[in-house]
Formats: structure tokens, C-alpha cells, sequence
């Protein structure tokens, strides 16, 4: 098993004959990912890759089946694409785009209240079942099929993490990356919980960052419902105060967003801390030996 | 984005919301003459981005229109320093001279966004005009909030729960509501990510008033609000970061050490600065260069680098994804050719395409180090930083 | 409240839809002014409430400005019967004067509320310029629907499905898709009930457009929308009913029937008709009092029955409680005084201060007839209808 | 037992220094209601009746405890009105003001999604539970306890149906007006569901009218759900179609609106239709006898 996709899963590619979007189509093709449909509109009828793209998403489900989207519309349009999904039924949406506006974030919550659709990121890297499917923009080959389940804030900290474990031969159940936007679809404690639920992840990676209070809630969760082994590391411990670092959730607000207290709640919990971002790798390597 | 107290001020009275009379001014004459029209004690409010410029000598009263000029001539064109600048402070090019108001009651209202709720919230309170957090630790009973649930939008009873609740009088209370929902009219059509209206006053005549006002925009919604966009005064960010800005870095941090740093992601531009202090070393810079599809980003990077002169060695980290290593190889490749890099160059790639990148380096026969991985990159850079090569 | 077809297309013409050029005019001599301006071939379209106006001969073509005036001289002073008229039909005091345009497609567009959904939905069609209730039964797969959920607001990709399964040309769908954001955005900031254009028609030069226009506008939102209220035609209404209106009676509809009807409460005036229906008789109006809190209404419905020669019998039937049989025994008490009413008045009282208002009509000596219950007091109205008394 | 309210009611008022608002309140307390709170912004401090009033519902609850809410506040102010009521927690909310804009009540409708509160109306009489507690504005006297539930979306013709009932000795559960506009908080559906779980209640009366399906739907889940018996009537079978009668909610569209399609549906779904309105009492006691 693996959580929220696998073989099983028929992908949508909002935004297909965009740059970024015919790229990464052609990307999670190779990689094995079966891409049922496109769509943008105005553009329905063409192929990308062999993929036939639809003018709307409602059309586009209705006559492939997609029970998974991607979306790579620019900021001004990614919120509607959000809604678009979700109103055709699609449970797992995953938005890449980086940059929309905090206000159609906030419609889009309130759009998906109550309907029963699963939305990952905004500005996020996407999610990778290795050796099943990949949803996302990371380079499938640094990946290994496993059992530890990873999760995180971070794009291409992710990348390295992995990248670490793999060296050192230890292969991964399903890497979700959230995202790095302050309003997220889905959150560390979403993401835990299917981990927990997972017979294949014997053990969960979390890297968080400094900024809110996301990694505290997820300390609570392990406390409370996770019983198997937790490896973090928490980006950002030598960030100067007070300033933005990239994410627009990465700003120090208060007490609770500050590195050090995120790493002791998670200590607390029963987590293990590597020392470094170089060492996540062999942290969890060291973990699962005991 | 921030603006200036006096463009904020305009805002909130398109929207309704009472400010004092008063003017902003480029030149003590200037100053004088609005004095002059307003009648009476002035205050001369040096208009700067950063906070605390009250203690730091940057709000002036003046009893009439002489002093005003007098007291606008000590502002303009200094540098203030308060507790949020650098110590070189902040660049004066104009003061706001407003009428002074008899001041009742300082009261404290602001509408951010609840991320974990994910809705605006507004927080009153009744002790206005002083440091809000300092509030929230010391007297947090005195901190009410009300969320606005986008499904219905702003409702008029959240603004009598917090007007009522700051202890407003019977006819104090529905201009005050009022106030608020144009507030957050204002909040929500300009896409703003803070509207602070601190202090929030009762007036002499028992009517309500922004004596001060801080509203920051959200700059991921920038593309709609060309005119506020238009407001943005670049004098008051960071000399390099603006430079960085103009040539289309978008995030780019001036730190205090000498490695200049280039990384594709904040959380892994976070972590390369954790790993850098964990080696002994300091970044010069936080430096995100996001998702580059050509090579002029890169190549803008080295120009940040090489004009900082702090910057004694250069640490190039990149885990293609969205962004692709061959692309960012042909940026170094490029900058070499285009710019005299003097101090040395160290070099990770990996992910996307990452062979046909360092493929790329490896023929170019340019004079970077190459790192192996993470760890090494970092220590490299820590060790060419303190002159252990070049 | 409904407004005639020239005032929607000012209104959607306001909020940036397309409609024909053309203008309104009260004289053949304006229409013909008009028509000479618009240059070539136009419409004279009869401006009254009612639909059907085609058939009725309501809409002639008019090749100049000669024959359009000669058009509006027959329409306008005329009287129009429709099917949706009653058999004196509608008076018709101006016309519209449009330019023809070309028609490549007519589609069907509206928005109106989904009671059981409790948001907007908005409602579109490749079988415009026909009756939407016959595509509904004939061709339901031809209707297409959007829902408008209230938590986030008109979204494009509700506007880009309806223009797809239209199969609207890629280049029509932008223009498509903004007119119904338009459209939308009038529905809701102007308190439309129904917003209908049919048939919204795609033009010889591929452009869209609102050809006819039908805006209905919620009753009880009016008294926010003065602007709208101004535009209400009372020519158009039924005389009775205006009448009534005017004299504060706002739930009043005239029937064919000869019993005067004043109950509280819409489902006890119904179910009185239908008592009346089952007793043999047969009302001569619907009337529903409502909450009465003084006299005058209830002597204004009085009025309104002795001004209508129908009304053989008049039954009043309360049953207090927001409104109270004290007020309606005093109003009957007043009207008496104040009207000299030559039919036989049946009287039923119950629920809230009922004692007092029996033992006023007591001690009044007006010549009523009082009822037992509310099955005594339909028959003895109907008796009454049938001059079984008086 | 009884539905929805019963002697733990702890009401507030809002709007209760208006002119409807005091009378009615009045009128609860000399039936035995527990009015603990009225709320009128501006207000707070005074007294209405012995009342304490209140200048927002949230301070209202905190120092009464009051765990319903009945609301006289002229329309442009009654869609707040509910919101404030339902944020500060009143599970039970009872709106009588007649003419709220069709626009408002869908944003309040919104507003409660989600939420856990009934809101009972708008333009309603609100209900009573006879012998216990009266949250509206019929008669009390009128009623009598006992075991029908009565149910219905007219004002008046309630007070007519429950008169006759009590004039034959026939008591009530509780009486619930529902309303006569088109957007509603609670349905006939709704309510069946509550008698049809009610001890005491052993019959129910259904007073349905012209326009919409809502009798439809009844219909439909007498047929599933209730085993109890249902007698019936539907007003407005002799009014002209097409025209507006008084209730936002009596307009015939289409042909599902008709009282005969009502009627039929209801007697399929083995309700007893009463022959007129003047003998619903009638029709109940003969029922009432199998």
C-alpha cells in the first residue's frame, strides 16, 4: 500500500499545454503515472503527449474517469481551477502553483467546506507512491520504493531528503509534499494520520520550517495517535526573526513559529531530531536499526 | 508590500473611515503651508516603513506653522533609526503634517488572516496605542476577536460584539461598526494582508478616528491592484534587496555573514543556511531563486553577489524540480563569461536533468569546485569563505 | 416587482452586456426620430409587462423611420392582449425602437434561485428564443445548469461549463463567460428574483448579445434599491390590485367571484377560498391583512371591497396572533362609520384578545352577521353571496 | 416528551424592546415560558417585563444561559440577527420577521452551514409545545397537551387547525410553524423526522400549500420513516396558478407546485387528506378512532 495514489490512480492535468504543465505531463508519463486527461480551456479537442485535453474538467471527468488532478494555472486562474475540480467530483486535488492571492485561497476553502474533495498544496511540490505513481514535480528517479513515509513544507528539501534516503537504500511508501503557502489544503496532521493508517510505512520523515504553529500541531497528533517512528528536521533554525524567508508561511509570528520550540514539541513527542539537513539520511537510517 | 502612513491615510478615507485633517509634505515650505491651512498644533510625522518612530524622535508637535517648517527641516532628508531599521536607519523624504485631535480614548483595531482558521480575522481591543503583542502577552482578556466567515462575508453583529465589548458608549457604537465594515470593505477589495488602525481614537467631540494607520498588501495579489502597486516607495527597502528586486530576484535577504548563497526553495535555502551555520560558517544572503526557465536569474544572482562586499565565496545549491539543472549550469556558465567572479564558486547540482548540467560545467572550463553532495558543498564554501582557496 | 424590457436592458447595458442600440420612446414622432438615428431595418416592440408580445402583434419590423412611426401609432395607447393578459389587456404607453441585428444562434440565459438548494442557479440553453418551460419538458438535456454557491461567489469555470455545453466557438466562450459574471453580478447586487434573456442571441459578426430582457426584482429587498422601486409602472398593474397597493393593501389579488375576502395569514386566505370553493361560493378576491397593528388597513380593505361591483358579500375571517382581533373588531367599527357599505358582512374572530374584540362588535350595533366557527362563517358568507339575506 | 422546546427552554429575545417584540414576550412568560434574556443593541441594562436586556446575543448567553432564541427584528436586521444568534451558540433559533430579502437568507443559510443550530422560519409563528413552553406568537389558549404533532407552513391556519383540534378534545405535542417563504431552515421533513422519534406524539397533522415540492418530499419520507399517522391538508387547491398569494412560497412553477399533485402525493404515502379546512379537527378524531 502506499497513501492517496497508486496504481489505481487516472490523472487530470489542469493547465496541460501550458510550459510547466506539458513538461511535467510528459515527466509523470515516464514515470509510469497514468495521465487519462488535459485540460484547458479553449483547447479542448488536442493532444498533449497522446493525452487527450478537455475544455472543462466536468467533460474531461466524464469521459476518462480522472479521479485525481494537477493544476498548473498561472496564480490569477488557480483558485477557479481549484473549484473547478472539486465542483466535477475529483477527490484529490494537488495545485502546484505558487503565488495566489491569499483572498481566493480563503473563497477556496470556503468553496470545498463539506465537499468531499482532498486538496494538496497550494505551492507544493505534488506527492510520489515510488515504483506506483507520482502526482508532482520531482524528479521521479531519486525516489525508492519503501516503507518510510514522507512529509513536508519544502519542495526541494524534500528532494534532498529523499535523495538521502534512497543513497542509502532506504525506499519511501509516498513522499507529500504540503506546500509552503500559509492557507494548505492539506495539512502535517492530514498526512499523519494516512501514514499512521498505512501498513507499508513502518516509519515517518517530517520536515517543517520555521512560521505558524503547523509542526506543534503535528507534535500533538504524534503524542496522541503515532505509534511508529517519527524522524524530523525543522528548516529555518538560523533564519533572523521578523522576516519573510520565501514561503509566504515561513514568517516568525510571535513566540510559536520559532524553530527551536517547533523542535522541542516534536522531541517532546517522541520524535527524533536530525542534527542537520545533510544527516536526515542517515538519522533515519541510525532510528530504524533500534 | 507596505506603504506610507499618509498613503494608508487616503486609503481609509476613500473607504469612509475618518483620519485627521492634514497633508504630506516633501519640503519644510510645504510643511509650513499645510500647517499653515490646518490652523492650530500640528504634529510632523517623519513617513517612513518601519515602526517605533515615535521614540525615535520622528514624531514632532508644533504649536504653529513656523514650528512645523522647523520641525520638518529636522526630518527631511535625515535617516531615522528605530528598534525595526538597520542601524543605518531609514531614508526621510516626506513628513505627514496633520491637525492634532483631542484624544478620549486610545483604542486598538486591526483585521489580518486567521491561517489556521483560514478566514480574516478582527482584533479590537481597548488598549490602543500601545505595542499590540505586548497586549495579547500582558492583558489578553483585553484582545477580542471576530472572524468573518466568507460565506456570508462581514456581518454587523461581529462589530457590535467587539464595539460593545470594548466599552463604546450607545452612539459611539454604530459609527464604530460602521467603521469596521468599511475596514474590511477596504481589507477585502485591496487584497490587503494587514489593515491596523492603531491607535483608534475617541475624539474630543465623542467621534471616531484613525490617529494612526499601517496596511500592508498581499504580493501575491499585486497583478490586480496596479494602483497600489504604483505606491510602493523603493527608498525605504534594503539597498541590495532592492537591487536584487529590480533585477528580478524576488527573494533575496541581505544577511550579516559572507557567503552568498543561491538555492532553488525556501525550505531548502533555510536549511543551507542551518547547514552553513552548523559548519561553522555565516550566509551572506538568503537567496530563493524559485523556478528559473532561463538562464538571466542566475545570472542576475552572481550580479548581487559580486556587488556585495561582504560576499567572500559563493555556494550554488540547486535540487532541480520544477527548476532544471542544465538550466541553472548555463546560467553559472553565463555569468562567468558576462562578469568578473573573483572569489570561488562552489557548485551542487542534482535532480532534473542533472547530468546534462554538470556535463555542461565540466566542459565549459570555467573555475567553479564542484561538490559532491550537501554536506561537502556547505563545507567547501565554509572553507573557501575563510580563504582556504582563490 | 417587475419593470419593462427598455429599463432591464439600461440595467444590463450598466453592468457591461451587450444589448442593440435603440432607445425608448412615449410618441410615434419620438419612435420615428429613433428609428432615423439607428439607420436601416428596426424593431417597434410594445412595452408592457406580460410576455407573449410577438404573437400578439405586440413587436413590428419597421424597414425607416416612416414605418416605424406608422408602427408605433398602432401600438402605442393601444391595448395589448397577450395570453399571459387578461381579455382588456395590458395598456401600452411607450415602445422600444431597436436596431435589427443579424442572428446566427439564439440561446436561452437565465439566473433565478433554487429554493430547495438555497442558492442562485443560473440557467442556460442552445434552445433559446422559445418558451423555456416547453424545452424543460420537451428537451430536458438541452438545460443546462450552474449553481452559484454563496461561499465563494460567481466562479468563471461555472460561466466556461454553460458556454461549452452550449458549443459556443472558442471565441465566443470568453465574451460568454464575462457577460454571465456580469449578469450575475446585477442578479445579486440589485436583488433580482429572476434575470432572464431570451434570447440571448450570437450575431452575424460573432458577437453575443441580450435581445429581449426580463428582470424581476425581490419584493423584499426593495427598500435598499430606491432606484429600482422609482422604475415600478403602475399602469401595468391589474386597476383592483393597484388600487389596494396604494392604499397599503400589498396582499391583495382579484378574483372572479363575488365574496370580498379579508383573512390574516396567506394559508388561512387560501384555505378560505377553498372553504368558500367547497361551500358553493366563489371569492372575489385573495386578501391576506397580515399583522395589523392600527385601523387602517382594515377599513382600507373595506374600501377596496365596496369599490368593486363584484363583491355581493363580504367575509372576514382572523385568527389572531401577531395581528389582533381587538384592532380588526375596531377597524370593522370604523369602516362602518366611515363607508356606507350596502353588503352583508360576515364576521369570524378567534385567537389572540378575541373577548374584547367580540364584545366591541357587540356593544357597536353595526349590522353584522357573526359567525360560529370558521365552517359557519363560508356558508354564511356564501348564503349571503347569493342575497340570502340584505 | 414533546419536540424542540419544553420546560429547560431558556429563551432570549431579540428585539425585544420593539413593539412585537415586548407584547409577545409578555405573552410567553404569562404562558410559562422561561424568557431568561432579550437583546436589543443599545439597550443593555434595561428591563422589559422583569427581562434583562443585553446589547449582543454572545453577552446574552454568557450570563443567562439561554439556549433558544426567538427573533422580532424588522427584516433589513433579521439576517444578522440569526447570524449573531447562531455564532454565539443557540442551538434552537426561531425567526418570526416576515419579508427578510431572498439574498440575505441565502447568505445566512451559508452562514449555518455546518453549524450546530435549527433555525426554525423565517416569517413563521414559531411553536409550542403545549402545557410547557411557548416560543412564538399563537394564542396559547387555544392549545391543549397531548400526543398530535402538528406541523405546518401557515400561520393562521395552524391557530384554526389547533383550535379545532382542542375544541375536540384532541391535545397537542407541539405545534411547529415552519414558515411561508421559500428559503427555510427547517422542512416538513425535518420536523416528521422529530415526531416520528417523539414518544408522545402518536399522530401528526401536516398543513402543507401551493408551490414547491416540500409536500413532495414529506410525502416521500412518510412513505420510508414514519409509521405514524398522518392526516393532511394542502391549501390554495382553488387558487388561480401562476400567481403570487401572500407567501414568497405559493407560487405554482410548473406543475409540481399544485395542490393536487400534493394531495396525491401524500395519500400514496397513506396520509388522510381532510376534505376542507374547516374539518382537519374532524378528520383527526375519525382517525384517530381506527
Amino acid at each position: 500500500m502506499s497513501i492517496l495514489i497508486d496504481e489505481k490512480t487516472r490523472l487530470l492535468v489542469q493547465g496541460i499545454t501550458g510550459g510547466e504543465g506539458s513538461f511535467h505531463t510528459q515527466r509523470c508519463i515516464e514515470y509510469g503515472t497514468k495521465v487519462v486527461a488535459g485540460m484547458t480551456p479553449g483547447k479542448g479537442g488536442a493532444q498533449v503527449f497522446g493525452v487527450p485535453v478537455f475544455n472543462t474538467v466536468e467533460s474531461a471527468v466524464r469521459e476518462t474517469g480522472a479521479n485525481a488532478s494537477i493544476i498548473f494555472v498561472p496564480p490569477s486562474g488557480a483558485a477557479d481551477s481549484i473549484m473547478e475540480a472539486a465542483d466535477a467530483g475529483i477527490p484529490l486535488v494537488v495545485c502546484i502553483t505558487e503565488g495566489i492571492p491569499v483572498m481566493d485561497m480563503i473563497s477556496v476553502h470556503s468553496f470545498l467546506k463539506g465537499k468531499p474533495v482532498r486538496l494538496i498544496g497550494p505551492n507544493c511540490p505534488g506527492l510520489i507512491s515510488p515504483g506506483k505513481c507520482k502526482v508532482g514535480i520531482m524528479a521521479g528517479e531519486i525516489h525508492k520504493q519503501g516503507n518510510v513515509g514522507v512529509v513536508s513544507r519544502s519542495g526541494t528539501l524534500t528532494y534532498e531528503t529523499v535523495a538521502q534516503l534512497t543513497g542509502l537504500g532506504i525506499g519511501q511508501s509516498t513522499c507529500v509534499g504540503i506546500g509552503g503557502d500559509p492557507l494548505l489544503g492539506t495539512n502535517f496532521v492530514d498526512v499523519l494520520k494516512l501514514f499512521q493508517e498505512d501498513e507499508e510505512t513502518k516509519a515517518i520523515v517530517l520536515i517543517g520550517e520555521i512560521g505558524g504553529t503547523m509542526e506543534q500541531d503535528a507534535a500533538q497528533f504524534i503524542k496522541d495517535k503515532v505509534n511508529k517512528l517519527v524522524i524530523s528536521f525543522i528548516a529555518g533554525a538560523s533564519a533572523p526573526p521578523g522576516r519573510r524567508m520565501g514561503h509566504a508561511g515561513a514568517i516568525i509570528s510571535g513566540n510559536t513559529g520559532k524553530a527551536q520550540d517547533k523542535i522541542e514539541a516534536l522531541s517532546a513527542a517522541g520524535a527524533i531530531i536530525a542534527p542537520n539537513p545533510a544527516e536526515i539520511g542517515k538519522t533515519v537510517k541510525k532510528s530504524l536499526k533500534y | 508590500m507596505k506603504i506610507h502612513e499618509y498613503q494608508a491615510k487616503a486609503l481609509l478615507s476613500q473607504y469612509g473611515i475618518p483620519v485627521p485633517s492634514g497633508d504630506v509634505a516633501g519640503t519644510p515650505a510645504e510643511a509650513k503651508k499645510i500647517a499653515a491651512g490646518l490652523q492650530g498644533k500640528v504634529a510632523v510625522k517623519a513617513q517612513v516603513y518601519a515602526g517605533g518612530r515615535g521614540k525615535a524622535g520622528g514624531i514632532k508637535l508644533a504649536a504653529n506653522a513656523d514650528e512645523a517648517e522647523k520641525s520638518a527641516s529636522g526630518i527631511i532628508g535625515a535617516r531615522l533609526v528605530t528598534h525595526q531599521t538597520s542601524a543605518r536607519g531609514a531614508p526621510v523624504s516626506h513628513v505627514l503634517v496633520e491637525k492634532v485631535v483631542e484624544v478620549r480614548r486610545e483604542l486598538y483595531l486591526s483585521i489580518v488572516i486567521d491561517n489556521a482558521r483560514k478566514m480574516p480575522v478582527m482584533i479590537a481591543s481597548e488598549a490602543g496605542g500601545m505595542d499590540i503583542e505586548e497586549v495579547t502577552l500582558t492583558s489578553p482578556e483585553k484582545i477580542l476577536k471576530a472572524y468573518i466567515d466568507p460565506s456570508a462575508g462581514w456581518q454587523d453583529f461581529e462589530g457590535r460584539k467587539l464595539a460593545y465589548g470594548m466599552n463604546l458608549s450607545a452612539q459611539q457604537v454604530k459609527p464604530a461598526v460602521k467603521l469596521m465594515a468599511n475596514l474590511y470593505k477596504l481589507f477585502h477589495e485591496k487584497d490587503c494582508s494587514l489593515a491596523e488602525i492603531n491607535p483608534l481614537v475617541i475624539t474630543g467631540d465623542d467621534s471616531i478616528m484613525a490617529l494612526d494607520a499601517k496596511l500592508n498588501f498581499d504580493d501575491s495579489a499585486l497583478f490586480r491592484h496596479e494602483d497600489i502597486r504604483r505606491l510602493h516607495d523603493p527608498a525605504q527597502d534594503d539597498p541590495f534587496e532592492a537591487r536584487a528586486n529590480e533585477m528580478g530576484i524576488k527573494n533575496y535577504i541581505k544577511l550579516s555573514g559572507n557567503i552568498g548563497c543561491m538555492v532553488n526553495g525556501a525550505g531548502l535555502a533555510m536549511a543551507v543556511l542551518d547547514l552553513i551555520n552548523y559548519c561553522g560558517g555565516n550566509a551572506a544572503n538568503f537567496l530563493d531563486i524559485g523556478t528559473v526557465n532561463n538562464t538571466s536569474a542566475v545570472i542576475s544572482a552572481f550580479k548581487v553577489f559580486t556587488a556585495d562586499p561582504d560576499v567572500k565565496a559563493i555556494l550554488v545549491n540547486i535540487f532541480g524540480g520544477m527548476a532544471r539543472a542544465d538550466t541553472i549550469a548555463r546560467g553559472i556558465i553565463e555569468a562567468y563569461q558576462q562578469i568578473d567572479i573573483k572569489v570561488p564558486v562552489v557548485v551542487r547540482l542534482a535532480g532534473t536533468n542533472v547530468a546534462e548540467g554538470k556535463r555542461l560545467l565540466a566542459e565549459s572550463g570555467i573555475n567553479y569546485i564542484e561538490a559532491a553532495d550537501f554536506l561537502d558543498a556547505a563545507r567547501k564554501a565554509v572553507d573557501a569563505s575563510k580563504g582556504g582557496r582563490n
